[in-house]
C-alpha cells in the first residue's frame, strides 16, 4: 500500500513542482499588474525549489545531520547537495524579488499605474 | 606564481565590503578604490595570462578540496583570455567614470562604483569559474549589479528597463536552475569537467532538454534573439560607461558560457549548426533594427546585440578558424564598442533625448569626440586599417573554408546596413549644420574621459596596423577552448595545481 | 501512510494557494496566498527531510518576502486595474 | 629600407602630419602637403623597378608588394595626376575650413590607389581599395550637400562592391590557401565550373561598382559632383580607373580561362557599350558642367569597359590607351570646372557664359581637353577611339560599333555645350569682373592639357609600357616598333591608310577653330542674355535664354524613351521599401516586457518540441 | 484568446519538464559515483561537522556563500540606490496597521526571544539545522516586528552598515586565511574539533556566524529601506 502511494507520491511531488512552475509563468505571461508578475516570479522559485529538494529526497532517508553514535548513517541520508544549492537559490531569489519590488515602486511614483503594457515608453 | 585566480573574486567583493565604512572616512576614497582594484586586477589577470601561456593552465581550487568535489576556478588561456579583457575594460569604463556624479551626492556615486565594481568581478567569475552553480551565483551578481545600474538615473525610463531586464533575468535563472536540476539529477555532479566526462552516459533525451534550457538561460545574457528583448532598453537607459560595461563585458561572459556549454559540456554536434542559425538570426533582426534608429544609445544597443549574433555565429563554424575569428571578434568588439559609448555619450552629453538627430554638425564643436565616434564607426563596420577588419575576415575566411558561402552573403549584407545606420551618424556629426535649437550644446569632457578613450583608441589602430600583436594569444585560446579532454584532464587531475 | 496523505494534502493545498495567489485581483490576497504557499513549502521540505531548507523558507518565504510585498502593495495600489470593471460583486472586501 | 615601404610610410606620415599641421597657422600644413605627395612621386619615378618585390607576414597571411608591367600603367595615371591634382588643390582649397582634413583624405587617396597597384596579394588589394573608399568616401561628403542621399548612395555602392570582392577574395583563400594574385591566376583553371563562375562575377560587381558599369553607376554623377573639384579630377581620372585595372586582370588572366568565357566577354562589352550611350545622353541634359562632366566621365569608362571586354590585343590596348587619356583631359576638365566655380561661384552652365576673355588660359586647357575628349586628332583621344572601332569591327561586333559610334557622335553635343557655355557667347556684364584663376591652378591644368596633345601626337610614349603590360598578360607583341613615332606621319601597320582621313579632320577641325575664334573675337554682339529676342516675342524678365539652356531638345524628344527609365529609381525604391520593411519589423521589440518574456517561453517550447530536428 | 495560447504553450512545456524529470525515480539512490557520498564522508571524518548541508554551505561549496552573501548585500544596496530620493528624509515610515497595545506589547516580549533563537541557529549552524542563512533571517524577523509594531522604533543605518560590512570582510579575510600553511581559499586553518561539540569544524562556525550577521544587518537594512519608502 505504501509502495502503490509511494509511486503516486512520485508524479505528485514532481507534477506538483512543476505545476507550481507553470502557474508562476502562467502569471508572469499574463498577468499585467508588475505585483503580480514578481508573484509569478516567486512561485516559479518555489516550484524550482521543491524540484531540486525532490530530487535530492531518498525513500526513508534522515536529514543530512550525523547525530552522535550515528557516525556511520550517511548511506540512509538524504542528499545534501540540492539542498545547499536551494538554501542558496532561495536567499538570490529574495535579494532579486526586493530588487523587483523597489523597482515597483518606483515605476508606480513614475507612472502611477502597475499595468505592464502601460509601461513601454521605451520601445523599437 | 604571482597570486591565485581566486583573487579576482576576492579583491572586488572584500573591497565592496570594505568601501560602505571607509567611505565614512574620505568620500573621495569611495572613487579610488574600485579604480586601484581593477587596477589590481588587470596586472594580476594580465601577469597570470602570461604565467599560463608559459606553464599551462591553472586549476585553482577552493578550500582545498578536489575538483569533483570542491569548486574550482580555471585559468586557462581563453578565461584567462577573457578575464584579462573584462578587467581591463572595467578599468577604462572606471576610468571613464571616475568624476561621475561627482557634484551630486555621495551615495548613488559610492553605489555606481560598487556596482560597477561587482558587475566586473561578476563577469570574470562567470568566465573563470568551473562548476556551474557557481556560475548561476556569478550570474547573479552580474544581473543584480546590472539591474542596479540601469536604474541608476533617477528618470522614469530607467526604472522601466531595469524591471524589462529584471523579469527576463529572473526567468533566466529560473531556467537556468532547471537546467542545473537536471544535469544533477542525472550525472549527480556539478562540476564543469565532471559533467563534462560523464556526459556520454546521459540519455540524449535529457541530455536534450538540459542544453535547452541552459541555452535560455545564459542566451538571455548573452542577447541572442527572441531572448534579446531587455537588451536594447538597458542599454539605452544606463549610463553611457555601463552601456559600455554591459556590451563589453557581461556580454561577453554570457556568449562565453553558452559556448562553454556546448564546446566542453554537452557533446551534441547540432549544437553547432543551431548556433550559427540562432547567431545569423540575431545579427539580422538586431541589425536592421538599428536601421532606423533615432536613439543614439540604442542604436549602439542593437549593434552590439548584432555583433554579439556575428560572435555566436563565428563560434558554430565551430574550427580553429571559427573560434579564432569569434575570440578575435569579441577582443574588437570589446575594444571598439566601448569607444562608442564613451564618445558617443559624451557627444549627446547635454541632450535630453539623446537623439541622434541632435548630433548635427557637433564634429565641429566638439572634434575629438567625433573623430573617437567615427574611428569607432569606421572600425566597428570593418573597415580597414582598423581593428574590425581583420576579425570580420577572419570570419569570413573561417566560414569559407567551411563552404559555407550563404553564411557569407547574410554577414555581408548586414554589414551593408550596418555601415549605412553608422555611417548616416557619421555624416550628422561632421558634414551637416550645427543648429543652435536642435542640436545637443557642447561638452567638455574631463581629461580621465579623454584618457579612457585615447586607449581604446590606440587599441583600435594597434590592433588594426598589428594584428600579430593579439592573434598569438587568441590563437593559445581557441586551441584551449577546443581541446575538451585537455580541460577535462587538466580539471580533474589538476593540472597546474596551486598547492604551495 | 498518514504521512504520504499529509504530503498529497500539502501539495494539493499548495497549488490551490498558487492558483488563487495567481487569479485573486485583490493583490493583498495574492500576497498572502503567496505566504502561505510558501508556508506549506516549507512543511514540503521538512518532510522532505531538508530541515535547513525549511528553516529557511520560513523565514525568507513566508515572513520577510511577504512583508515586502505587503509593504509595496502599501506604497503602490491594493487592486489589480481591471479589479473594479469586473469583479466588483466577487470581491471580499466590498 | 626598401623604397616600396618607404614610399607608404611617408605617405602615411605625411597624411598625418599634414593632418596635425592643420592646426597650425600659415602654409605648413601646404607644404607638408605638396611635400607628402611629391616625395613618394619621386621615389616611384627614381627608385621603383618593375619586379622589385617585398613580402612580409601578418595576422597569418602572407603579403607581397610589388609592381607589374600593367600596375605601372596604371601608377603612371596616380601619380601624374595625384601630383597635378595635388597642385591645383593647394590654391584652389585657399581659405576653405578644414583643408587639412581634405589634405589628409586626399594623400590617403593617392596611397591607397598607389597601393593597391603594388598589392600582388589579395588582402592588402582589399585593404588599399577600402582604405580608397572611404577616403574617397569622406571628400565626397567633405563640402556637407546631400550627405544623407549622395555621400550614402556612393558608400552604400562602393561598400556592396567591395563585399562582393571580399567574398570572393575569402573563397579564393579557401580554395588555393593562399592570398596571391599569382596563385589566384595559377590555380583558377582547376577550380570547378561554379566557382570559375561565381569568383569572376563577385570580383567583377566589386570593380564595376569603381568604374561605374551601368546598373551600378548611379553613384557616380552625384559622388563626381559633390566632392571638390580639386579631388574630382583624381577621383574620376585615376580613382575610377582602379576598377578598370581590376577588371583587365579578371578579363584577361581569369575569364579567358573558364569554358564559354566569351560570352562573359560579350556581356561586360555590352554593358560597356550602354555604359557609353546612357552616360552620353545624360551628360548632355546636364546643366550643371559637374554633373555633365560626371556622366561624361561615366560614358567614357563605358569605351573603356567595351575595349576590356573586347579583350582582342587591339581593344585591350584602346581600352588602356584611352584609361590613360581619360584620366588627363577629364582632370582637365574637372579642374576647368573648379577653377570656373572659384572665381565666378558657380558652376551653371546656363549661368554662366563668355568667360573666353576673362579666363583665357583655362579656356585653352578646357579646350585641349574637349578636343581630346571628343576624339579629334591630333589630340590623344582620337587614337584610342580609332583603335576602339578598328577592334570592334575586326571581331565582328557591328552592333556595338554603331553603339559606340552613335555615343561617340552624341559625346559631341555636350562637348560643344560645355564649351560654348562656359566661354563663349554672350558676356553677361554678372561676369566682367571675373579674373583668370591663379597660376598655380592654371599650371597643372595646362600641364595636363599639353600632355594630351604631347600623347596624341607621340602615343608611343604610353603605347610602349601598354605592349609591355600586355605581353605580361599574355598578349602577343604588338608591333611595337610602329609605336615609336607619332601616328599621324605613320603608316597604321596593317590597317587602312588614314592619313587622308586624319588630314581632312584635321582641316576640318582648323577650319571650326579658326571660324569659332573669328567669330568669337569679331562677331560678338555685346548684348546681354535678357535682350535676345526670339521670333519677335519679347521674353519675360525672368526667362533664361543662354545657349546652354534646353539644349538640344529635340533630339532629346527622340530619344526620350531611352531616358525615362532611370536605374537610380529602382534602387532607391528599393531602398526605401527595406527600410519600410526593417521599420515594420524591429517592432518585435514592442517595448511590453511580457511579451519579452512571452518570447522566451515561446523560444523553449519551440527549441523542445523540434528538439529531435535541431538537435537530433 | 492570449490565456489559451499562453496556457497551450505552457502545457507543451509542462509536458518536457516532466519528460525530464519523471524517469528519475523518487527517493531512490540514483548515482553511485555522485559527489554526495564524498561530502557525507568527509564533513564527519575531516571537518567534524555534524550538519553536513552546513558543511557544503560553508567549506566545500563555500565559495557560493561568498557569492550569495554578495547578492543579499547588492540587493540591499540596489533597493537603497533604486528607491533613492535626493531630499531622503527618514522617519517617514509606511504603516501597515495601526498596532494595539497588545501587539506592541507582544512584539516587545517576543523581540528578545526571536533574537536570541536566531543567534542560537547561526551558532548552532553546524550542529543542528540552521545556520548563518536561517538564524540571520530570524533577526531580521525580530527586528521586521519591532519595526510594524512600534511606529517610532528605528535602527542606526550605520550600525547595520558597520556591521554587514565588518562581517563581509571578515568572511574574505577568513577565507584568504585559508592561504595560510599553503592551503587555498576559504581552507579549513584551524583544529577541526571534536564532531559534535561546539567548537567543532574549525573556520566552518565562524563563518557562518558571520554570515549569520551579515545576513541579519542586511535583510533588516532591506526592510528598514523599503518601509521608508512612503511617498
Amino acid at each position: 500500500m505504501d509502495d502503490k502511494l509511494f509511486e503516486i507520491l512520485e508524479f505528485g511531488v514532481y507534477g506538483a513542482s512543476i505545476l507550481l512552475i507553470l502557474i508562476g509563468l502562467y502569471a508572469v505571461l499574463t498577468k499585467r499588474s508588475l505585483i503580480k508578475i514578481v508573484i509569478g516570479m516567486s512561485i516559479i522559485d518555489g516550484g524550482i525549489h521543491l524540484l531540486l529538494i525532490t530530487i535530492g529526497y531518498l525513500k526513508g532517508g534522515t536529514a543530512p545531520i550525523f547525530s552522535p553514535g550515528y557516525e556511520e548513517a550517511a548511506g540512509q541520508m538524504v542528499d545534501p547537495v540540492p539542498q545547499a544549492l536551494v538554501l542558496t537559490a532561495i536567499v538570490i531569489g529574495f535579494g532579486v524579488t526586493a530588487v523587483a519590488l523597489s523597482l515597483i515602486i518606483r515605476l508606480y511614483r513614475h507612472h502611477h499605474t502597475l499595468e505592464i503594457d502601460e509601461i513601454k515608453r521605451l520601445k523599437w | 606564481m604571482v597570486g591565485s585566480p581566486v583573487l579576482l573574486i576576492a579583491i572586488p567583493l572584500l573591497a565592496a565590503f570594505v568601501i560602505p565604512l571607509i567611505g565614512m572616512i574620505w568620500k573621495e576614497l569611495v572613487r579610488i578604490i574600485p579604480g586601484l582594484v581593477l587596477a589590481y586586477m588587470l596586472i594580476l589577470s594580465a601577469t597570470l595570462l602570461y604565467y599560463v601561456s608559459q606553464n599551462g593552465i591553472i586549476v585553482e581550487t577552493i578550500a582545498g578540496w578536489q575538483p569533483p568535489w570542491g569548486i574550482n576556478l580555471v585559468f586557462s588561456p581563453l578565461t584567462g583570455f577573457l578575464a584579462t579583457l573584462m578587467s581591463a575594460l572595467g578599468f577604462l569604463v572606471w576610468l571613464f567614470s571616475y568624476r561621475f556624479k561627482r557634484n551630486v551626492d555621495f551615495e548613488p556615486a559610492k553605489k555606481y562604483f560598487i556596482f560597477l565594481m561587482l558587475l566586473i568581478a561578476g563577469a570574470i567569475g562567470i568566465v573563470i569559474t568551473g562548476d556551474i552553480f557557481n556560475q548561476f551565483v556569478f550570474i547573479e551578481i552580474t544581473g543584480i549589479s546590472a539591474y542596479a545600474l540601469t536604474a541608476f538615473y533617477t528618470g522614469r525610463n530607467s526604472a522601466e528597463a531595469s524591471f524589462k531586464y529584471l523579469m527576463m533575468g529572473a526567468l533566466a535563472s529560473s531556467f537556468l536552475l532547471v537546467a542545473i536540476a537536471i544535469l544533477y539529477s542525472q550525472l549527480g555532479t556539478l562540476n564543469m569537467a565532471d559533467i563534462a566526462s560523464k556526459m556520454h552516459t546521459m540519455n540524449p533525451t535529457y541530455k536534450i532538454i538540459a542544453l535547452i534550457f541552459f541555452i535560455t538561460g545564459i542566451g538571455i545574457e548573452a542577447e541572442i534573439f527572441p531572448l534579446n528583448g531587455w537588451a536594447p532598453d538597458a542599454y539605452t537607459e544606463a549610463p553611457g560607461p555601463v552601456g559600455a560595461a554591459f556590451a563589453g563585458i557581461v556580454v561577453k561572459a554570457g556568449v562565453y558560457a553558452i559556448i562553454r556549454m556546448i564546446f566542453t559540456l554537452f557533446d551534441i554536434p547540432s549544437a553547432y549548426d543551431f548556433l550559427i542559425v540562432i547567431g545569423l538570426i540575431t545579427l539580422i533582426v538586431a541589425e536592421t533594427s538599428a536601421l532606423r534608429q533615432e536613439k543614439l544609445k540604442r542604436m549602439l544597443a542593437y549593434s552590439s546585440i548584432g555583433q554579439m549574433g556575428l560572435v555566436i555565429v563565428a563560434f558554430g563554424i565551430g574550427t580553429h578558424e571559427g573560434v579564432f575569428a569569434a575570440l578575435f571578434l569579441m577582443l574588437n568588439h570589446a575594444v571598439i564598442k566601448p569607444l562608442l559609448f564613451f564618445s558617443g555619450s559624451s557627444l549627446v552629453f547635454n541632450s535630453k533625448e539623446k537623439q541622434i538627430a541632435e548630433m548635427n554638425g557637433l564634429g565641429k564643436r566638439m572634434p575629438l569626440m567625433a573623430a573617437f565616434f567615427s574611428l569607432g564607426a569606421f572600425a566597428i563596420v570593418g573597415l580597414p586599417p582598423f581593428a574590425g577588419f581583420w576579425s570580420k575576415l577572419s570570419v569570413l575566411s573561417a566560414a569559407a573554408n567551411e563552404g559555407l558561402l550563404l553564411i557569407i552573403v547574410l554577414i555581408l549584407i548586414v554589414s551593408v546596413i550596418e555601415i549605412v545606420y553608422y555611417f548616416r551618424v557619421v555624416n550628422r556629426i561632421f558634414f551637416q549644420e550645427y543648429s543652435r535649437e536642435k542640436s545637443a550644446a557642447p561638452h567638455r569632457p574631463r581629461v580621465n574621459a579623454l584618457v579612457a578613450m585615447f586607449v581604446l583608441a590606440i587599441a583600435i589602430l594597434v590592433i588594426g596596423f598589428y594584428p600579430d600583436a593579439v592573434t598569438g594569444i587568441l590563437h593559445n585560446a581557441s586551441k584551449d577552448l577546443l581541446n575538451t579532454d585537455e580541460y577535462i584532464n587538466n580539471v580533474l587531475q589538476l593540472g597546474q595545481s596551486l598547492t604551495r | 501512510m498518514i504521512y504520504l496523505i499529509l504530503i498529497f494534502f500539502l501539495l494539493i493545498l499548495m497549488l490551490g494557494a498558487a492558483v488563487y495567489a495567481v487569479v485573486q485581483k485583490d493583490l493583498l490576497y495574492a500576497v498572502i496566498a503567496t505566504g502561505v504557499i510558501s508556508l506549506v513549502l516549507t512543511a514540503i521540505f521538512y518532510m522532505l527531510q531538508a530541515p535547513d531548507v525549511a528553516l529557511t523558507e520560513a523565514a525568507i518565504g513566508v515572513a520577510l518576502t511577504t512583508i515586502i510585498f505587503l509593504i509595496t502593495i502599501r506604497n503602490t495600489k491594493r487592486y489589480e486595474d481591471d479589479y473594479n470593471k469586473k469583479d466588483n460583486l466577487k470581491s471580499p472586501l466590498k | 629600407m626598401n623604397t616600396i615601404i618607404l614610399i607608404f610610410i611617408i605617405f602615411l606620415g605625411g597624411a598625418i602630419l599634414t593632418f596635425l599641421a592643420g592646426m597650425l597657422k600659415g602654409i605648413l600644413k601646404e607644404v607638408l602637403f605638396l611635400a607628402s605627395v611629391f616625395v613618394p612621386v619621386v621615389l616611384f619615378f627614381t627608385n621603383i623597378s618593375i619586379g622589385q618585390t617585398f613580402s612580409f607576414q601578418a595576422a597569418g597571411f602572407a603579403f607581397q608588394w610589388g609592381i607589374t608591367p600593367l600596375s605601372y600603367v596604371f601608377a603612371l595615371i596616380v601619380a601624374g595626376l595625384g601630383l597635378m591634382a595635388a597642385i591645383y588643390a593647394v590654391s584652389a582649397m585657399r581659405n576653405k575650413d578644414n583643408v587639412s582634413f581634405f589634405y589628409f583624405n586626399y594623400i590617403l587617396t593617392i596611397m591607397s590607389m598607389l597601393g593597391i597597384l603594388f598589392s600582388r596579394d589579395l588582402i592588402s588589394f582589399f585593404i588599399f581599395w577600402e582604405i580608397m573608399t572611404w577616403s574617397s568616401y569622406l571628400m565626397v561628403v567633405y563640402q556637407g550637400k546631400d550627405v544623407q542621399t549622395v555621400g550614402i548612395k556612393y558608400f552604400i555602392f562602393s561598400a556592396v562592391g567591395a563585399y562582393a570582392m571580399l567574398m570572393a577574395i575569402v573563397v579564393i583563400y579557401s580554395l588555393t590557401g593562399s592570398m596571391m594574385i599569382d596563385s589566384l591566376i595559377q590555380s583558377f583553371p582547376g577550380f570547378s565550373f561554379n566557382m570559375q563562375l561565381l569568383i569572376p562575377i563577385l570580383l567583377l560587381i566589386g570593380f564595376g561598382v569603381k568604374s561605374a558599369l551601368m546598373p551600378l553607376h548611379v553613384w557616380a554623377p552625384g559622388a563626381y559632383s559633390h566632392a571638390p573639384m580639386a579631388y574630382s579630377s583624381v577621383f574620376s581620372g585615376a580613382l575610377s580607373k582602379m576598377g578598370i585595372y581590376g577588371m583587365v586582370i579578371v578579363m584577361v588572366s581569369l575569364i579567358s580561362h573558364i569554358p564559354g568565357g566569351h560570352w562573359f566577354r560579350e556581356v561586360i562589352a555590352w554593358l560597356g557599350g550602354i555604359t557609353a550611350v546612357m552616360g552620353t545622353l545624360w551628360a548632355i541634359k546636364q546643366d550643371d558642367a559637374k554633373k555633365l562632366l560626371a556622366y561624361s566621365s561615366i560614358g567614357q569608362l563605358g569605351y573603356i569597359i567595351v575595349g576590356v571586354g573586347i579583350g582582342t590585343p587591339l581593344a585591350m590596348m584602346s581600352g588602356l590607351f584611352l584609361a590613360v587619356m581619360h584620366a588627363l583631359f577629364k582632370g582637365t576638365l574637372f579642374m576647368v570646372v573648379g577653377a570656373i566655380e572659384r572665381q565666378t561661384g558657380t558652376s551653371n552652365l546656363t549661368e554662366v557664359t563668355g568667360l573666353i576673355r576673362k579666363m583665357p588660359w583655362t579656356f585653352l586647357a578646357a579646350l585641349f581637353a574637349i578636343i581630346a575628349l571628343a576624339g579629334i586628332p591630333p589630340l590623344g583621344g582620337f587614337i584610342s577611339k580609332w583603335m576602339l572601332y578598328e577592334s570592334l569591327i575586326g571581331s565582328n561586333h557591328y552592333l556595338l560599333v554603331i553603339v559606340i559610334f552613335f555615343s561617340s557622335t552624341a559625346a559631341f553635343l555636350y562637348c560643344y555645350k560645355f564649351l560654348f557655355g562656359f566661354f563663349l557667347g554672350q558676356e553677361e556684364t554678372e561676369w566682367s569682373h571675373v579674373k583668370e584663376a591663379p597660376a598655380m591652378m592654371v599650371v597643372p591644368m595646362l600641364i595636363l592639357a599639353v600632355s594630351t596633345f604631347v600623347l596624341g601626337v607621340f602615343p608611343g610614349l604610353i603605347l610602349n609600357p601598354i605592349n609591355e603590360a600586355m605581353q605580361t598578360l599574355g598578349y602577343a607583341n604588338t608591333q611595337g616598333h610602329l609605336w615609336e613615332l607619332s601616328i599621324i606621319f605613320n603608316e597604321w601597320g596593317n590597317q587602312i591608310a588614314m592619313q587622308p582621313i586624319v588630314y581632312t579632320i584635321i582641316g576640318i577641325f582648323l577650319f571650326f577653330l579658326t571660324f569659332l575664334t573669328i567669330k568669337g573675337y569679331k562677331e560678338t554682339r555685346y548684348v546681354t542674355t535678357k535682350d535676345i529676342s526670339s521670333s519677335g516675342e519679347v521674353p519675360k524678365e525672368h526667362e533664361n535664354l543662354t545657349f546652354s539652356m534646353n539644349f538640344m531638345q529635340p533630339f532629346f524628344r527622340a530619344v526620350e524613351p531611352l531616358m525615362r527609365r532611370q536605374i537610380d529609381k529602382y534602387y532607391t525604391g528599393f531602398a526605401n521599401g527595406m527600410e519600410a520593411l526593417f521599420d515594420f519589423t524591429r517592432r518585435i521589440y514592442t517595448g511590453n516586457g511580457q511579451t519579452y518574456a512571452m518570447y522566451v517561453v515561446i523560444f523553449v517550447v519551440l527549441l523542445l518540441l523540434f528538439k529531435n530536428i535541431i538537435f537530433g | 484568446m492570449k490565456k489559451f495560447l499562453v496556457i497551450l504553450i505552457l502545457a507543451v512545456l509542462g509536458f518536457h519538464l516532466f519528460a525530464a524529470f519523471s524517469g528519475l525515480g523518487f527517493g531512490v539512490t540514483r548515482f553511485e559515483k555522485g559527489v554526495k557520498d564524498f561530502y557525507l564522508e568527509k564533513t564527519v571524518s575531516e571537518l567534524h561537522v555534524a550538519n553536513t548541508v552546513t558543511s557544503i554551505v560553508v567549506n566545500f561549496r563555500g565559495f557560493d556563500t561568498l557569492g550569495e552573501v554578495t547578492v543579499l548585500f547588492l540587493a540591499v544596496s540596489a533597493m537603497g540606490g533604486i528607491l533613492y530620493k535626493r531630499r531622503h528624509h527618514a522617519g517617514d515610515r509606511s504603516v501597515l496597521f495601526s498596532s494595539s497595545s497588545i501587539v506592541r506589547s507582544g512584539s516587545k516580549l517576543l523581540f528578545p526571544a526571536i533574537i536570541l533563537l536566531g543567534v542560537y541557529i547561526f551558532i548552532h549552524g553546524h550542529l543542528s539545522p540552521g545556520g548563518g542563512f536561517q538564524g540571520g533571517a530570524i533577526i531580521a524577523t525580530g527586528f521586521l516586528l519591532m519595526l510594524i509594531a512600534y511606529e517610532n522604533f528605528s535602527v542606526s543605518h550605520n550600525t547595520l552598515s558597520y556591521i554587514e560590512s565588518f562581517a563581509g570582510i571578515f568572511f574574505v579575510v577568513i577565507g584568504l586565511l585559508g592561504f595560510m600553511n599553503g592551503g587555498t581559499f576559504l581552507q579549513n586553518f584551524l583544529p577541526a574539533g571534536i564532531l559534535n561539540n561546539l567548537f567543532s569544524g574549525g573556520v566552518i562556525g565562524i563563518i557562518y556566524v558571520m554570515v549569520g550577521f551579515k545576513v541579519a544587518a542586511e535583510l533588516t537594512g532591506l526592510i528598514y529601506t523599503i518601509l521608508h519608502e512612503k511617498d
